[in-house]
């Protein structure tokens, strides 16, 4: 299983914090994106973090990653 | 002590500051320069006064993150060593939000480091801000000021 | 609480930090930015090892200097208000010698201000380093160094 | 009368902290240093002050002043 996390205004706007998906072959975070919301393509500002660092949309993800999707940070 | 504290309680910064100098120094005369930012909690923001503010966080994420800039820092100036400590949860005006600390042999790595974990912290660390307004509307903040 | 303090006896620089933020702002929320330096003495100077230190000033003119220094960091960047404290007399390892900090609503303004203080002063303020060595020689600081 | 003060190691130096001389017409602080110091010159890299205040070597020095000379600064 692949866990897909989501925060702030996205995970607002979604109705979702958390979810998990099966792996489908070689996937992407993209791919992991679609495949949990429809098909649809996420913002355009999306950040990606796989296993808790930064990643872009078309790394790879694999069986027991965790994949987390966020608007801009504005912490400090 | 810990480099990198994420706080859901309110907390005095220069306590704070002092504690981790004293755990982590004592007595020790290594260092000559100590460079420190704090960010607190303004009650305005955008035009409109902020009565409140929610900080979320991505949990493991964020401590990884703030402690991957602490490693940049010492890998790119003389600095001995860091301190990040930033609240999260329910936050009122006034209240610290952040602090980044650098010591050093000399100043100028003191501050440059300070400086960098501050403006990086901005750039990537996990935290996200949702104002409470006047009338308790609430709104996500959506970017960060350049400085 | 006045803004520049010559002190002759040891102190704790986040305490005092702390009771200046305090007297001067309250609870108030009118800054959101606070960049401080402290430096520190250290127990090693231009390759000998230092026992202690004697730090001599002109009083009167030293507190009249810091507070031009104030003045026109104010004069330059949007500072709300700015500290200073620095250590006379008998000085040891690992003991603060001086302070500067700066207080804005915005961070840059609040680091530029805080590293113009500690620069001019080191360039401006009359104060004069005489160091105790370990062999109990002494011998006055003729440079700062640079940064 | 005019007060000179010397600072640090040049107070060390001249074996002496504060003396006191009559000004003489239109002095100068040069003018002061070599009244009170046997017409000698002062260190090259000397700094002056006039009641409190940088001033340069050609600076007017009046009844009542208190003049300064120390060596560069080392404060911070």
């Amino acid at each position: 299983m692949i866990t897909i996390r989501y925060f702030a205004s996205l995970r607002e706007q979604l109705g979702k914090e958390q979810e998990r998906i099966e792996p489908a072959g070689a996937m992407t975070a993209l791919d992991a994106w679609k495949s949990a919301n429809d098909g649809r393509m996420p913002p355009d500002n999306v950040l990606v973090a796989i296993n808790q660092s930064y990643a872009s949309l078309d790394a790879a993800v694999n069986a027991g990653d965790e994949v987390a999707f966020f608007p801009p940070v504005t912490g400090g | 002590m810990k480099n990198v504290i994420i706080r859901e309680s309110a907390y005095d910064p220069w306590l704070l500051l002092g504690k981790f100098q004293h755990a982590r120094f004592g007595d020790s005369a290594e260092y000559g320069a100590t460079a420190v930012f704090t960010g607190t909690m303004r009650d305005f923001n955008e035009g409109d006064t902020v009565r409140a503010m929610t900080l979320e966080h991505y949990p493991g994420m964020t401590e990884a993150q703030l402690q991957r800039l602490i490693d940049e820092a010492k890998s790119r100036w003389e600095v001995i060593d860091c301190f990040i400590a930033h609240r999260v949860g329910q936050i009122n005006p006034a209240e610290t939000i952040v602090i980044t600390a650098a010591w050093s042999a000399h100043r100028n790595a003191a501050f440059e480091a300070c400086r960098y974990l501050i403006e990086e912290l901005k750039h990537s660390a996990p935290f996200w801000k949702k104002e409470r307004l006047a009338d308790d509307s609430e709104r996500w903040v959506t970017q960060n000021t350049a400085g």
